[in-house]
């Protein structure tokens, strides 16, 4: 492999990233995924950072799921998306941030379908005027929230408490990336690093110490895939593009699965749960899954936040194994604990899978 | 008590063990024949078949009457061995009975007569026979001589190619080479010592008396001729000399109806065992043209004998059938290629369950192009046109969506599998209600005929053609053309129409004959049997085949087949056309037919047809 | 020991070509050469007598059989009728029948082995 | 005496002049390189009778004798039109008067590191068929990046043509015909290997080319997949995997090769372009220089006077182009004798 290749390719994949003031648009999903990985971000920005992003309480669903699963119409859709930049030009905002990669992905479609149909563009503003009284700005810059990170990736590692080093081996940790596919795959030019090599990921673990591993199925979808699972029917779809992932990541023995997507990282976690119960077959070390985590949890866990501030309790596939790894200590008996020290429930054990 | 010396003890020993080996053999044989056909030998034995199968043993074992009309001079080499051979023994045995006046002596007295008997002067017949046997003898050493020289030289004999020997056979080869010679000396030399003989043992003993110690070299010469008959005789059952035995054999089962089925059984033995070797199969097999040297029918008989026939000798064949045609054992040559083919392939059954329902229509003739007429559009067309044009109510049975007759499969040796689709094919034609079945396909028509039983009429276009036109039914001009007929293999050597195709196209054509045709018509190369040859050797089979029908510059070649008419168009210089294109062609086209529509099928149009007749 | 959520994980259909094998193939093309020639134009499949009926596709069966697949032809071979227009069509001079006829000999064998496989277990 | 000028000294700007001269008028050519030949210089062996390009190139060279004026390493810096001729101004120096001018700033190939999905610049062990035959010319051995023999390899066609993605729709004709020419020459190389064709049409146009892909096949035991590329993954032992649809299976498709070999298409040189403003020519989508007539006048331009030869008129054979040059060559003489 030439990394003098991918560099070059990397160059010509850059874009404007605003550098402070943004608008933050959460996702549906990610809430009941993975809980903490938006506050974690909103705490790195502010706390660590000491960015001004603003948030709406107002704002909805950007349709992405219902508009990939085709049940609402390109209309529906772009009068949505133009409440949530009336919503951002009210607060008096320009750079907008995406939580959701599927709404990045959708925010990018429309703005680039209203550039070269301002007459859609014009029947939006139509519509949300009629349905809000509400106008709007487009906004300035347009990013996902991995973007931001990535953009400050070196002072954010200049901050690490724990580099993604095994403690064990001295070496670094070999982490597999998944970028989502509605990242960069439909607009390669809005992402960073493109389509074929993006970056946006590479360039966090790079610089928190880790070592990225290619591996043949990386551009393969996790297995969401709206219509895939949404529909009982095709789940078995679902489930196979993930264990299509696994079993191509496996041999080359990964630490742990970083994402980039509300939907991937759910995906590649629980399937190994239930590839487990289905199969027998678990891809970790010792019986153990590969931890999967969000680029969030991954930055809190650089900074050296308590992991059930991350919300690691709430995966189904063991990151205690990493954490150990890393070298990061972790109190057990606070696993299933509340912020407000109120015990939140433990899931039932796997028959297969190994847990804490 | 009779005269004995030593000196018969190999013939002697040598004969009886011959004896006691053909016996066992052939009674296990004919006991292990299926029971029909033994029932068939049983019935036969006291029959006046038994009287015609001695005829044809006369003819052809010792006169080799076949040999000769292929080929005079091998002809004469057979008759020379084998009806000498046989008149030695029995004027032999003649001279033997006049001699001791009646009585029955041991069966070595009358082959070493003139070793016991040199010179009797009281035996008034003894210039008689002397001159006899001394003629006869000539007659063999004849054979002898051009046996030799067509080991050394084949060529001599217009033949391209012989037999190639083994082991066995080049034992048995050497004792029968040297019989005649050895008696010859013997009885020279024995002459030489006490007189006897004539022109040919007395001139010789005479003459070897000049140069040579006679009087010690007859003794051993009686021994060398005694132990060369011996040793032919122990060899004989086993090397190719069996056929000679093997083949009255033969001729007997043959006579009283015994024949090849599906599978091999002991008369396939029977005839393999026949085989004299003889080798006239392999310039008859086109196979040759293509350099295809191996697969001939004497090779295949060979290994089938030697039991281990591969997929190359069995498939690599044409099954034209013109190596039975010209087999002068009359071994059935492509039954038993076709038997090993079933022994060889996988039977399996329910392997077209997929097909079901294809549609009944009633009607009074059915018309089944086959698969390759479905590749010939023109026969299609000439065939509709013609069957529109007789007013009779027909159903084009295939027109659609038909399934294949089942002869593809059944050569191939898949019998289950062709039974499957025929049973198929018969449902949907017994539920027609059809009287009469006719396809434009002989290899269809072969099946259709001999294995479906129908129990109604089952004819080839070219015999429904011929019917139409003699009944009136379509009205054919007279063209120009210089015509070639050539018959397909399926449809002359394979179901024995030579001649309705013929008087057909005289009605229109001027058909011109060629050396090979009929009984020893070609092969296109295009046949469905050989499953093995690749398309370049086809082509150079096609391409011969053309050469010899187009040798009186015709201006047409006319086939009956589409598989034929597809190989020939490929090379022909001259069209290709198949019996239906050429009638249709000729047919006198009345206002009438030109109207006649699709639906033009049923009863009351043949009434109208009657009218416009009249 | 499966748990039942209601849903299977499907079947992958790609063609993983270095995890089949392809000595069928192999076998095939020494029993038949002119296999070789076959440039999957398709015109015997479009013929085919069995084709009226079934999914029999000689095209796709030896495409199959380049690629490893050789299940779905052994399972398949015997619809065919032998009738043989597939070989008049040919624009490459592949000798079809005796292809199909090879196939089904060393289709037999591989189940045969098989089998055998089968009853040593 | 008239004076005809020829932009660009490869196959077409050589034969034309050669053929110019013939007749018997003064030609210069302007060649931006070093030396005369173009693509050709880099090029190993010629479809379909695997002659030498190198054979080719010296008869070509062998026939520009002394009366035709060459300017290597020179450039076209301004062009002016009077009424009755061309005034030329070349980087070194020179200015020419001449009364026609013919363009042969032939292609470019295209590069294949456009095609991100196929690796090259980023695979060890991903080359292109112009990489290829540099290495056949060089008598190199074909081998992976750790020196071993590829074991199995693929060929790629369409690289850069008919790809709207890659921002060329058109045919770039001769890749079919070199693939399975570099195919062959590969087993002739590496008899033990396996290598497989990714295509999705094989345009075997020309004379003898069905026949070389029959051979192919049959003698050689290469074999053809009807899919087209999607996307290439380097294995960590520097093997590639290949991802595409076996369109006649109607399935997806996988494989491991050692070595990828790209065919890269024929796209509109920079310096057409580059001509295209000074001669104030017209270019069409494609970027290859409209003609005046595509059957009658195909080596007219858009200017009365300036006249276009070889591949910068579209993809063309070395024997097309060629034949282009010497209709090029008859229809300036023509011209000129108005």
């Amino acid at each position: 492999m030439k990394l003098e290749g991918k560099k070059t390719l990397w160059k010509e994949y850059q874009k404007e990233i605003a550098s402070d003031n943004y608008f933050y648009a959460r996702s549906c999903i990610r809430q009941n995924f993975f809980p903490a990985s938006e506050t974690t971000f909103l705490r790195v920005l502010r706390e660590e950072l000491g960015k001004t992003i603003h948030e709406d309480a107002r704002h909805t669903t950007c349709t992405g799921i219902v508009y990939h699963s085709d049940l609402v119409t390109i209309e529906t859709t772009m009068t949505v998306i133009a409440r949530q930049f009336s919503l951002m030009t009210q607060s008096g905002y320009l750079n907008y941030v995406a939580s959701c990669i599927t709404s990045f992905g959708l925010y990018t479609e429309i703005l680039d379908m209203w550039e070269h149909f301002p007459e859609m563009e014009q029947k939006a503003r139509e519509m949300l005027w009629k349905a809000t009284k509400r106008e709007f700005e487009k906004p300035k810059s347009l990013a996902h929230a991995s973007d931001i990170i990535y953009k400050f990736r070196n002072e954010i590692a200049a901050k690490s408490k724990y580099k993604l080093i095994n403690l064990n081996t001295g070496q670094p940790l070999k982490v597999v990336e998944h970028i989502g596919c509605h990242y960069s795959k439909m607009f390669p030019h809005k992402g960073i690093g493109g389509a074929e090599y993006p970056y946006v990921l590479v360039g966090m673990i790079e610089a928190f110490g880790g070592e990225v591993v290619d591996y043949p199925e990386r551009r393969h979808c996790c297995g969401f895939g709206f219509r895939q699972y949404i529909v009982k029917a095709n789940r078995g779809f679902s489930i196979a593009s993930s264990r299509k992932k696994f079993e191509s990541m496996t041999p080359y023995k990964p630490d742990f699965i970083l994402t980039n997507c509300p939907g991937c990282p759910y995906f590649l976690d629980r399937w190994q749960y239930a590839i487990s119960e289905m199969e027998g077959i678990t891809y970790g070390e010792n019986g153990h899954g590969i931890p999967v985590l969000t680029y969030e949890e991954l930055t809190g866990i650089v900074l050296g936040y308590n992991p059930w501030d991350l919300g690691l309790q709430t995966h189904q596939v063991a990151v205690e194994p990493l954490l150990d790894k890393i070298g990061i200590p972790y109190d057990l008996s606070q696993k299933y604990l509340g912020s407000d020290g109120e015990f939140i429930g433990k899931p039932e054990k796997p028959s297969v899978l190994k847990v804490y | 008590m009779y005269q004995f010396d030593w000196f018969v003890l190999p013939f002697a020993v040598g004969l009886i063990y011959l004896m006691i080996a053909l016996f066992v053999t052939y009674a296990r044989w004919i006991k292990n024949l299926p029971e029909n056909e033994r029932k068939k030998v049983r019935s036969g034995l006291f029959s006046i078949k038994s009287i015609f199968a001695v005829k044809e043993v006369f003819l052809e074992s010792l006169l080799h009457r076949k040999v000769f009309k292929v080929n005079p001079l091998l002809g004469y080499m057979h008759m020379s061995l084998a009806f000498g051979w046989f008149l030695l023994i029995l004027f032999g045995n003649w001279e033997c009975r006049i001699f001791y006046h009646g009585h029955l002596s041991p069966p070595y007295i009358p082959i070493f007569f003139r070793y016991f008997n040199p010179h009797p002067e009281t035996f008034v017949y003894e210039r008689f026979f002397a001159l006899l046997m001394d003629i006869t003898l000539l007659v063999v050493l004849s054979g002898v001589l051009l046996a030799w020289t067509k080991r050394m030289y084949s060529r001599f004999f217009g033949m391209k190619k012989t037999t190639v020997l083994k082991p066995g056979d080049k034992l048995a080869l050497t004792a029968l080479w040297v019989i005649f010679p050895f008696r010859f000396l013997a009885e020279s030399f024995t002459s030489a010592n006490f007189g006897g003989g004539h022109f040919l043992t007395g001139s010789a003993g005479t003459f070897f008396a000049n140069f040579l110690p006679t009087q010690y070299l007859a003794y051993p010469a009686w021994w060398a001729y005694s132990f060369a008959l011996g040793l032919f005789f122990v060899s004989l059952p086993y090397s190719r000399y069996m056929h000679i035995p093997t083949e009255i054999v033969l001729i007997f089962l043959r006579n009283y109806g015994v024949s090849e089925k599906k599978k091999f059984s002991t008369f396939t033995k029977v005839e393999i065992n026949s085989c004299s070797r003889c080798g006239v199969c392999i310039d008859q097999c086109q196979l040759t043209n293509a350099d295809i040297k191996d697969v001939q029918s004497v090779y295949f008989v060979q290994s089938v004998r030697n039991n281990n026939v591969n997929s190359e000798k069995s498939l690599n064949c044409l099954m034209c059938g013109r190596c039975d045609a010209i087999c002068p054992v009359g071994i059935d040559i492509a039954s038993i290629r076709q038997a090993s083919r079933y022994h060889q392939s996988i039977q399996k059954e329910n392997s077209f369950s997929y097909i079901n329902d294809l549609g009944v229509k009633m009607a009074d003739v059915i018309f089944f192009a086959g698969c390759m007429t479905h590749l010939q559009p023109t026969i299609l067309k000439s065939m509709v046109t013609l069957l529109k044009a007789s007013g009779e109510c027909y159903w084009f049975m295939d027109e659609v969506s038909g399934i294949c007759c089942g002869r593809p499969m059944m050569l191939a040796g898949k019998e289950a599998q062709a039974r499957e689709l025929i049973a198929k094919n018969k449902a949907m034609i017994v539920a027609s209600g059809a009287k009469t079945f006719v396809t434009s396909c002989p290899i269809c028509y072969k099946v259709f005929n001999e294995e479906y039983d129908l129990g109604i009429e089952v004819l080839h276009h070219s015999e429904y053609l011929l019917r139409l036109v003699e009944d009136g039914k379509i009205e054919l001009t007279s063209q120009h053309q210089k015509a070639v007929y050539h018959d397909p293999c399926e449809l002359g050597r394979g179901s024995g129409i030579y001649n309705q195709p013929r008087e057909l196209l005289a009605y229109s054509l001027k058909l011109q004959s060629v050396s090979q045709e009929a009984r020893q018509g070609l092969c296109c190369g295009g046949s469905l049997a050989n499953i093995k040859i690749n398309n370049t050797d086809r082509k150079k089979i096609t391409y011969e085949a053309i050469n010899l029908l187009t040798e009186n510059n015709p201006d047409l070649l006319v086939t009956g087949c589409p598989l034929c008419k597809k190989a020939f168009a490929q090379l022909s210089p001259i069209p290709v056309l198949d019996i239906s294109e050429v009638v249709s062609m000729s047919l006198v086209q009345k206002k009438y037919y030109v109207e006649m529509d699709e639906g033009y099928q049923s009863a009351k149009h043949v009434e109208s047809f009657a009218e416009i007749q009249a | 020991m499966a748990k039942d959520f209601g849903y299977t994980i499907s079947c992958d259909r790609q063609i993983d070509f270095d995890k089949l094998s392809r000595s069928m193939y192999l076998e095939v093309k020494k029993a038949e050469p002119s296999v070789d020639a076959c440039i999957s134009c398709g015109t015997c499949a479009a013929t085919c007598t069995a084709g009226q009926f079934t999914d029999f596709s000689l095209r796709k069966f030896i495409l199959l059989l380049r690629r490893g697949d050789s299940l779905s032809v052994i399972q398949s071979i015997d619809k065919c009728m032998l009738c043989g227009k597939c070989q008049l069509v040919c624009p490459m001079g592949v000798n079809t029948r005796g292809l199909i006829y090879s196939i089904q000999v060393i289709s037999r064998r591989i189940e045969c082995r098989n089998r055998r496989v089968v009853n040593k277990m | 005496m008239k004076h005809v000028l020829v932009i660009g000294g490869g196959v077409a700007g050589m034969e034309a002049s050669v053929r110019l001269s013939q007749m018997g008028y003064a030609v210069s050519i302007v060649e931006q390189s070093d030396k005369l030949g173009g693509k050709l210089n880099r090029w190993h062996s010629l479809s379909p009778d695997n002659s030498n390009a190198s054979d080719l190139l010296g008869k070509l060279k062998s026939q520009i004798h002394q009366g035709i004026h060459k300017h290597l390493n020179t450039e076209v810096l301004s062009v002016i039109k009077n009424k009755l001729h061309f005034v030329v101004g070349l980087s070194d120096g020179t200015d020419l008067k001449t009364d026609a001018i013919l363009v042969s700033t032939g292609f470019d190939v295209f590069d294949a590191q456009k095609k991100e999905e196929y690796g090259y610049g980023i695979y060890d062990n991903v080359i292109t068929s112009a990489d290829l035959e540099q290495i056949f010319r060089d008598e190199d051995e074909l081998k992976t990046t750790s020196g071993t023999a590829p074991k199995r390899i693929g060929i790629i066609h369409c690289v850069g043509s008919r790809d709207e993605k890659a921002g060329h729709t058109y045919c770039s004709q001769v890749c079919c015909i070199t693939a399975v020419k570099q195919a062959i020459e590969i087993k002739e190389h590496l008899p033990d290997s396996e290598v497989f064709c990714f295509y999705m049409d094989l345009r075997m146009f020309g004379r003898k080319f069905e026949d070389i892909y029959r051979d192919a096949q049959v003698k050689h035991g290469i074999q053809f997949i009807r899919g087209r590329l999607s996307e290439a993954f380097e294995n960590p032992d520097g093997s590639v995997m290949l991802k595409a649809e076996d369109t006649l299976l109607g399935k997806p498709l996988k494989m491991n090769v050692d070595k990828v070999i790209l065919m890269v298409g024929m796209i509109a040189s920079a310096k057409t372009k580059k001509i295209k403003e000074l001669l104030n020519l017209q270019i069409e989508d494609d970027g290859f220089y409209s003609i005046a007539d595509t059957h009658y006048e195909s080596t007219k331009s858009s200017v009365p006077g300036i006249f276009v030869a070889g591949a910068c008129t579209g993809p063309k054979t070395i024997e097309n182009t060629i034949n282009d040059a010497r209709a090029a060559a008859i229809q300036i003489s023509e011209y000129l004798k108005q």
